[in-house]
């Protein structure tokens, strides 16, 4: 056993990290520097930067475009990002729907979608969730009927459809088949935004910012073309993409960022006349925050350590999300401490509180949902329990 | 021994609730953080006519002549639908430094028309270093030759600091910056030349503001009892604040439970109501016993409050701020995460109780300070 | 609201704290004094000097030998027996068997058992518990059958019959009806344990001591007078009994004696050259469970102050048997962490580790059990959630 | 990066694995719990033929001249059914001292016979008053005249300080009682003159002792290494010490989580087995959580335990054995509560595994002392 990356992996790494770098324009380089909160257009300007490099979908084979990268040099290129606080790409056409049209998608809809996904063009959102159906999402209700002359005509609302009002498309799962199993009712369909019928609403979250929609269907009439797969298998697609790439879930980087942060902030903040970081008690309590993330970062790599060889993900990278998100929340529950009376402001002129605090209030908010989306950590508990230690039902 | 209200305190306590439930519900605290004042000076004058802006203050002001227990019991109500107006702040904190600190004519010019309900008033003590160390004081005040004052310094992120009408402005007059000796509190008005407000937004929905002190003179009336003698008034406003937040965080703690069970009774996943699944029953029970910890602890605040022995006082209170914390922030955290993804939205109340209870936990001295302090004190010694 | 006692209740603190304190025997206050363990004889010579004063049974009537004090009176009572690190009497006879056949005994019972109770001359055990009957107590299967002579044969296991070596009667659950619901046909019966066919056999807890024993039944004649209320209601009466004294599972004044002996253990343990009790980030440990604790007995306050006024438990009692036997746990765990490497011996002779701290070690492992026994911490959620929270079923 | 076991260690791995389930299982541990030594010297003969005790020692004291992984990964498998034979104590903690700080002729008289098996030793370190601190000594080696030494001091609660053949002791050649500067480690023997050995009972059922020292004479050659320069081979047997308390660990857990498994699929109550009640079934998942995370941080100890830079290696190990306190108390007090009445009783193995845990999580530092000397490693320091 061994921790050292190969002569080959470290060159790849320091050669990443000079081209983030360097690529990395200044004002979203100013941004980072202090972790500020990065908008839509911020982080499309990024995605086209890395488009320019071909390293937006790591993970993509190089058949469409992917860099052809071995799995460690995936996970380093996402160290790489993460450490230096890069903003992170709208995973719904990068590493969802694309690795889904890969993987179950015809010639043409490849050809027609993966393109633009890769360069930043088309922006895509996810119809997954709807009000009566979230951790039970398979009783989901949004329909697709076929109209008999080419079409699906869809009708019903999703919610949750993050960013939906910046998206070009969406993917959904609609029900097609009304009778029988739930889950094999379901098929996945791509849908223009702008078809005639289609009404979305941003809704804010409890971080103050306008993630979330609600997406309202009226007899959105959608091209049969736009059927992937074969219907009444979307189900079993939409599970496949679940596994992928799990190591990114833990959110290992983003949290040692995160205490990187923590500690920068402590140093800045004053308690009985020194640097809170100075003090013992505080001290241990981001020690034991950081011990934390560190047996979390060894499941990771321990998984990360598979994959290169060809394994199957091991017991330990299925607690990866359920672990990584907690201690997502607790980073943020510590910075907010750690600010004091500075957790009190909220989306305040600059220079109320320290640059680096600035978002750390919103995020604390909307870091909550974590535990929520991507299957509830109670559901997460619920396949654990079943599936991996085999307990009675 | 006896936990029971008073019959009077029971009619308070009757009135308060039905006020907050029929005439405040969360709707009107939504409407007002949109607002530049965040909260509607005519309800608070309608308070000052009902009587509860002055149940602790003497009846010399206009008050009822009762104490911080009636108070607390006032604010315990007011925190189940969040109402907006600065009870918190201008009665439990700046009225107890009048009341402590002012002489009969200071209280009856800023004190009467807050009990009254024409003004309101905040409590500035907050600067950057301190943390919450409220005697580490370097906002200055020297002694003009008129015997007017002139203080320079800057108070960050002050509740109410925005509206209120008077601020009661800790600065020290002598001494070291961490000496307990030598602080001053001073009444100042938002006509004084020199004091910049920059109005600030709190994350729970309430307003502020960043006060800087540029020379600004202030009469020889407008000190508080004896120059650097301030620190027991300050630490007292400090505690009976503290009371507030854990009678407030009881009422809110008590609104989030109740919220809970009734989504877990109503949404209904795989065809029953999430509230059927034992793992949540199991969840919403550890948060009922955190609830009753936290109200238990309320009461023991508000009892304690006015202690005579400043040790006994805080060994209370301490471990009141320090439960309100702890047993408060799992309430909140499990709430919305019971809630699921509604519970992330802005529209759904839970949030606006989970940062209000972030408020709460913070103000007058968050976990780890009381936690210390608790530790500090003489009650903590093993008795040998 | 007001936390104070009227003067008669404080009269009555210090009358009975001194009254304890004359009466209490030097080798038991040396015992004390250290919080060593009580063995059965000592608890026994305790009982009887209890006796002695009419003080064993504070909540029986009066009418039956009770002291005749209210419930103020016996919680101040509680209260000072445990600030004093007084033994612990057995439950088993005066505040299991006893208060139950005042409630639902005849007069022959109450006249032929009451008094021994008292007097300290019988001692009870308790026979509920089954290999295969825990949570699920209504599932019992000890049977007492009539055989039409007299008598019931009882032929069965019970387990957890706590110091069944040492008692004189044991009152059992036992299944009289083995047909409708399990919990109907339960009596509730009363045995000599010198009736032939009754075998004990003490077993080991992990804290080293013999506390539970196996009793096995085989053909044990029990005449039916021994039979306490009416046939097949035992379930009701074992449910009544459940409710009583509930301020005193919480075991408040327990885990408060207990804080004051890790403060003094820490005051006489090391840390970098000063004594730990002086190191903050162990203070802040300590105050952090004393504060706890704090919460918990304001809870147990407002019960006590409740049943004084004659009102029923509030829901603020049902949190006490749950949480108190957590903080008996948190107690030990930070007593064993402040000893150190003392933690690690056990049961060596005295000198080798302080004197105070040499029962930790096996009731850091015995305590286990509290939140097991008395109905476990998990089958009190589900009640909780039942009956006061009102969930789904 | 690369987590797979080479063949040799499968190999090991594999044999020492079918030992302790075959020929080890807790019975036996159980028995030799009963007796005065607490172990049996054949099996550690037994142990010494198979090559286990050498693995991490060089060919000329008889061992495989592999490192501490190989060491750590025999120790998990043992520690999956708590086999008493001193490997941590003999092999990690002694073994490394004298192989760090030992002449080769020292290494030949006192490492090579425990390679073989026919000898155990252990480290005698412990102080009253130095807690975790092993810099802190105050015991005292004196030389004399003559070049031997005098060594006079107590070395409290010595795991196999009863049956050890030799002891490495700490003792203060000069400088004040915490200088790192001035500690010498000797090796004594039971049969020197003035060493009294009290036996004594561990909670876990392992055997040890207090030593007194009262005027012991040594000769020169029992002196390891330089006088005065024994810190730095102390702090990396009681780091070696550390990762072999992981490793242990690490694989009591798994037994733990499995036994558990196992209790709630076949125990039935309310007729269904226990696992099937969805609180249980999240409470096993956390366990789950807990063992891998556990069991990642003894690969991180096991891999870093020699790493060269001395900061690395500290935080690697500081982050297991803090991970063991955390995690694996969580494990093993939900293992009891999950088992019932039937988890205190001495007769279940559970409680086996709780005891054991404990002393692995005190022994080298417990859970507090490791997260200070984490946040005190260059490590820790933020990269602005």
């Amino acid at each position: 056993m061994d921790m050292t990356y190969s002569p080959e992996h470290e060159a790849f790494r320091r050669e990443v990290r000079a081209g983030l770098r360097a690529a990395m324009p200044a004002a979203l380089r100013a941004k980072a520097e202090v972790d500020a909160h990065f908008e839509h257009d911020e982080i499309m300007q990024w995605h086209r930067v890395l488009a320019s490099k071909g390293w937006v979908a790591p993970h993509w084979p190089a058949a469409y475009g992917g860099p052809g990268w071995d799995s460690t040099r995936r996970f380093i290129f996402a160290e790489e990002l993460e450490a230096m606080g890069a903003p992170v790409l709208s995973p719904f056409g990068v590493s969802m729907v694309g690795p889904l049209l890969i993987q179950f998608g015809n010639e043409q809809q490849k050809a027609r979608y993966l393109p633009k996904i890769l360069s930043g063009e088309e922006v895509w959102c996810q119809g997954y969730s709807e009000p009566n159906s979230g951790s039970d999402l398979a009783s989901l209700q949004l329909r697709a009927v076929d109209d008999g002359a080419g079409h699906f005509i869809l009708d019903g609302q999703k919610t949750w459809t993050t960013y939906a009002q910046y998206a070009d498309h969406i993917f959904v799962l609609a029900r097609t088949q009304p009778e029988g199993k739930p889950q094999a009712g379901i098929s996945f369909i791509l849908c223009d935004m702008k078809t005639p019928g289609i009404t979305v609403k941003p809704f804010l979250t409890t971080g103050g910012t306008p993630a979330f929609c609600e997406t309202w269907f009226e007899g959105v009439k959608v091209p049969k073309e736009n059927l992937v797969g074969e219907l009444n298998q979307g189900w079993t697609y939409a599970k496949a993409l679940l596994g992928h790439e799990r190591t990114l879930v833990a959110g290992v980087g983003i949290s040692s960022r995160m205490i990187r942060r923590i500690k920068l902030i402590a140093k800045d903040t004053w308690l009985g006349g020194r640097p809170l970081l100075e003090d013992a008690g505080y001290r241990a309590k981001i020690a034991r925050l950081e011990i934390q993330l560190e047996a979390l970062k060894m499941a990771n790599y321990r998984t990360v350590a598979a994959a290169q060889l060809g394994h199957a993900p091991g017991p330990e990278s299925s607690i990866l999300k359920l672990r990584g998100t907690e201690i997502q929340q607790a980073c943020f529950d510590l910075a907010m401490e750690i600010m004091g009376h500075d957790s009190l402001s909220w989306n305040n002129p600059e220079g109320t509180i320290p640059a680096r605090e600035q978002s750390i209030a919103p995020q604390f908010n909307y870091i909550r949902a974590a535990t929520i989306y991507a299957g509830s950590n109670e559901i997460q508990k619920n396949i654990i329990a079943k599936f991996i230690l085999g307990l009675p039902a | 021994m006896n936990f029971e209200l008073s019959d009077d305190q029971k009619l308070l306590v009757d009135t308060v609730q039905s006020f907050a439930r029929k005439d405040s519900p969360t709707t009107r605290f939504r409407e007002l953080r949109a607002t530049e004042e965040g909260f509607d000076r005519g309800v608070w004058r309608q308070m000052g006519e009902l009587g509860w802006l002055g149940v602790m203050f003497p009846e010399a002001v206009g008050g009822a002549g009762l104490g911080v227990q009636e108070a607390t019991l006032v604010l315990e109500q007011l925190g189940a639908t969040l109402v907006p107006e600065p009870y918190l702040e201008s009665v439990l904190l700046a009225g107890t430094a009048l009341l402590h600190a002012g002489s009969d004519a200071q209280q009856q010019r800023w004190l009467a028309p807050m009990v009254a309900g024409e003004t309101v008033l905040t409590l500035a003590h907050t600067e950057r270093q301190a943390r919450f160390d409220a005697f580490d004081v370097s906002t200055r005040a020297e002694r003009r030759a008129d015997g007017s004052w002139l203080l320079t310094g800057e108070k960050t992120l002050v509740p109410v600091g925005h509206a209120a009408d008077a601020l009661i402005v800790s600065a020290r007059t002598n001494g070291a910056q961490r000496d307990l000796d030598g602080i001053s509190l001073f009444v100042v008005e938002p006509s004084a030349t020199g004091l910049e407000r920059q109005r600030l937004e709190f994350m729970d929905g309430h307003k502020g503001a960043t006060l800087r002190l540029r020379d600004v003179i202030v009469p020889p009336d407008a000190l508080l009892g004896e120059a650097g003698q301030g620190w027991k008034s300050l630490e007292l406003a400090l505690d009976h604040g503290a009371a507030g937040t854990c009678a407030e965080g009881a009422g809110l703690l008590r609104a989030v439970l109740e919220m809970t069970r009734h989504y877990l009774t109503e949404r209904k996943q795989f065809g029953a109501p999430i509230g059927s699944f034992q793992a949540l029953q199991h969840r919403c029970v550890d948060m009922f016993v955190e609830v009753e910890l936290a109200k238990s602890t309320a009461i023991l605040a508000m009892i304690k409050a006015s202690a005579a022995d400043v040790g006994e006082r805080q060994r209370a209170l301490s471990a009141a701020k320090v439960t309100l914390a702890t047993s408060g922030g799992f309430v909140v955290r499990q709430a919305i995460q019971l809630h699921g993804g509604i519970g992330v939205t802005d529209e759904h109340d839970v949030g606006l109780y989970f940062k209000r209870h972030h408020t709460l936990s913070t103000l007058c001295g968050d976990e780890q300070y009381h936690v210390e302090r608790f530790a500090r004190l003489p009650g903590f010694a093993p008795l040998d």
